[in-house]
């Protein structure tokens, strides 16, 4: 069975004020079985030089509930670590989806990266 | 399933995490052959997918060789949709997430599936039968735009 | 269906000429799950429309009480899709269609189902069972690229 | 039941050299029901002035072997009147299925519009 999976890509990009963001780019399925991709990469990060995070959906395909408690677990460990995430990418529908359960409360969803990226300043 | 029911379509998948999506697809099919606008198809998709995770996982407990049966109903300005299982049905009704208690890390992550589903479809119960298994029955409506 | 089968989704449809469509996103999203290449999604999805449609109209003469059974069995390298119908299976073998007969008006313009069924995917069988319900038999093999 | 149906649009349309064209712009199935879009609107043509057709198929999303039965009817009928016939817009998929069945030796494929006219010259 071939697994479509959770891929993940991590960057680093600056924006306009030429602050240094980290971009996670996600892509395939976020599902119960992405905890690796979603917390550890996330994990990997370090607090001094990731102030500033940026969540891609862009290329995300399939998205259910158990993949949005992972995103909800790393906006919680960021909050603690205080870091700033910004989300963007997501199609209409998850934008509905996120602002129903109410995460919008904790992550600002952009359309695009650039209008997410301004948002940091 | 009666097999007299000429506007029944139904869908049996083993309780194996991933299937679900083979339940988004057909409903999406069926629903698209109603006629229902792209957005709402995408609602019904997730409501779907939540219903049947939690059909494979909660009610059939991830045992593969237990059926998810996924029955599509068309009427004539709706689409109803069961999701069975062989497990005795939620013990709770709907919880809507708190997600101040999930950012403080006193509620669990998880636990919005029942609530996306409400949320998402014109009618949402689930009935519990524990001797003859227990369903999710979802209804969206063509005359409904959607929120 | 064998209740046990872990590797079986199974999809029952009306004898509905468009329903069809619902079987070729039933078939197009396992295949999808077990990994075959677009080109091939399209193979499978040309065969299973023409299965369903032959099902629905010479074995169960679109009466739409009559269900068309659609069985996905995934194997380690290959797909088998079976359509199952209440008729005696089709009378005759496989006819390659004649282009030059037909644009000369000796044969009929349709009658291409089977031969596209069987040149599109790796394996084709009909197998008639007056008694319990006739059906086709595909298989695509993952390791097969098309032709 | 809402029945996506077929759906058929005439043009008329000029080729380089000048010479016109008529075109059958195809949308949605092409299906044992589409008789009356496939014949009925060729039927419609008069053979004196659409001595050159052109099938695009580019829209169309749904097509089985009862909706190329047609196209071969038409096809048929076409030849019968003195008409030639190309076409253009199938999916890499259906141009296998047309040369599979044969009908390449009635109407060339092409990939685009533009390619198809010039072929009448
Ligand atoms: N089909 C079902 N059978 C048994 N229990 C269920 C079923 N669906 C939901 N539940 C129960 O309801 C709870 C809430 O479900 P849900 O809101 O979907 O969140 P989650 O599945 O993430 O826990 C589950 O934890 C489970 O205890
Ligand atoms: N499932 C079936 N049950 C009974 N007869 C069948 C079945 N499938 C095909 N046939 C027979 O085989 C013939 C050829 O089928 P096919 O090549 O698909 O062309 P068409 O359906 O356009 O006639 C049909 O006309 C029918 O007589």
């Amino acid at each position: 069975m071939a697994d479509s999976g959770t891929k993940v890509k991590m960057e680093q990009v600056k924006c306009a004020s030429g602050d240094p963001i980290t971009v996670l780019r996600f892509a395939g399925d976020i599902t119960s079985s992405s905890e690796p991709a979603v917390l550890g990469t996330y994990g990997g990060l370090s607090p001094e030089t990731s102030k500033r995070i940026l969540l891609d959906f862009s290329k995300v395909e399939y998205l259910n509930s158990s993949g949005i408690a992972l995103i909800i677990q790393l906006l919680y460990a960021a909050s603690q670590k205080g870091q700033t995430v910004q989300t963007f990418g997501l199609t209409p529908h998850f934008q509905k989806v996120f602002t129903m359960v109410g995460i919008t409360k904790y992550t600002k969803l952009y359309p695009d990266e650039a209008a997410a990226c301004a948002g940091f300043e | 399933m009666n097999g007299k029911n000429v506007n029944s379509i139904e869908l049996r998948l083993p309780s194996r995490l991933g299937f679900e999506k083979v339940a988004m697809s057909t409903a999406s099919s069926v629903a698209k052959l109603m006629g229902f606008a792209p957005d709402r198809v995408e609602d019904l998709k997730t409501a779907v997918a939540e219903a049947c995770i939690n059909a494979m996982e909660h009610g059939n407990k991830l045992d593969e060789s237990l059926i998810v049966d996924v029955i599509l109903s068309m009427n004539e300005g709706s689409l109803e949709v069961k999701v069975l299982d062989t497990g005795t049905g939620p013990p709770e009704g709907v919880h809507a997430p708190d997600m101040d208690k999930k950012m403080h890390g006193e509620e669990a992550s998880r636990g919005m599936g029942m609530f996306l589903i409400q949320s998402l479809v014109d009618e949402a119960e689930w009935v519990s039968a524990p001797l003859t298994g227990s369903y999710a029955r979802l209804v969206i409506r063509l005359n409904n735009t959607g929120d």
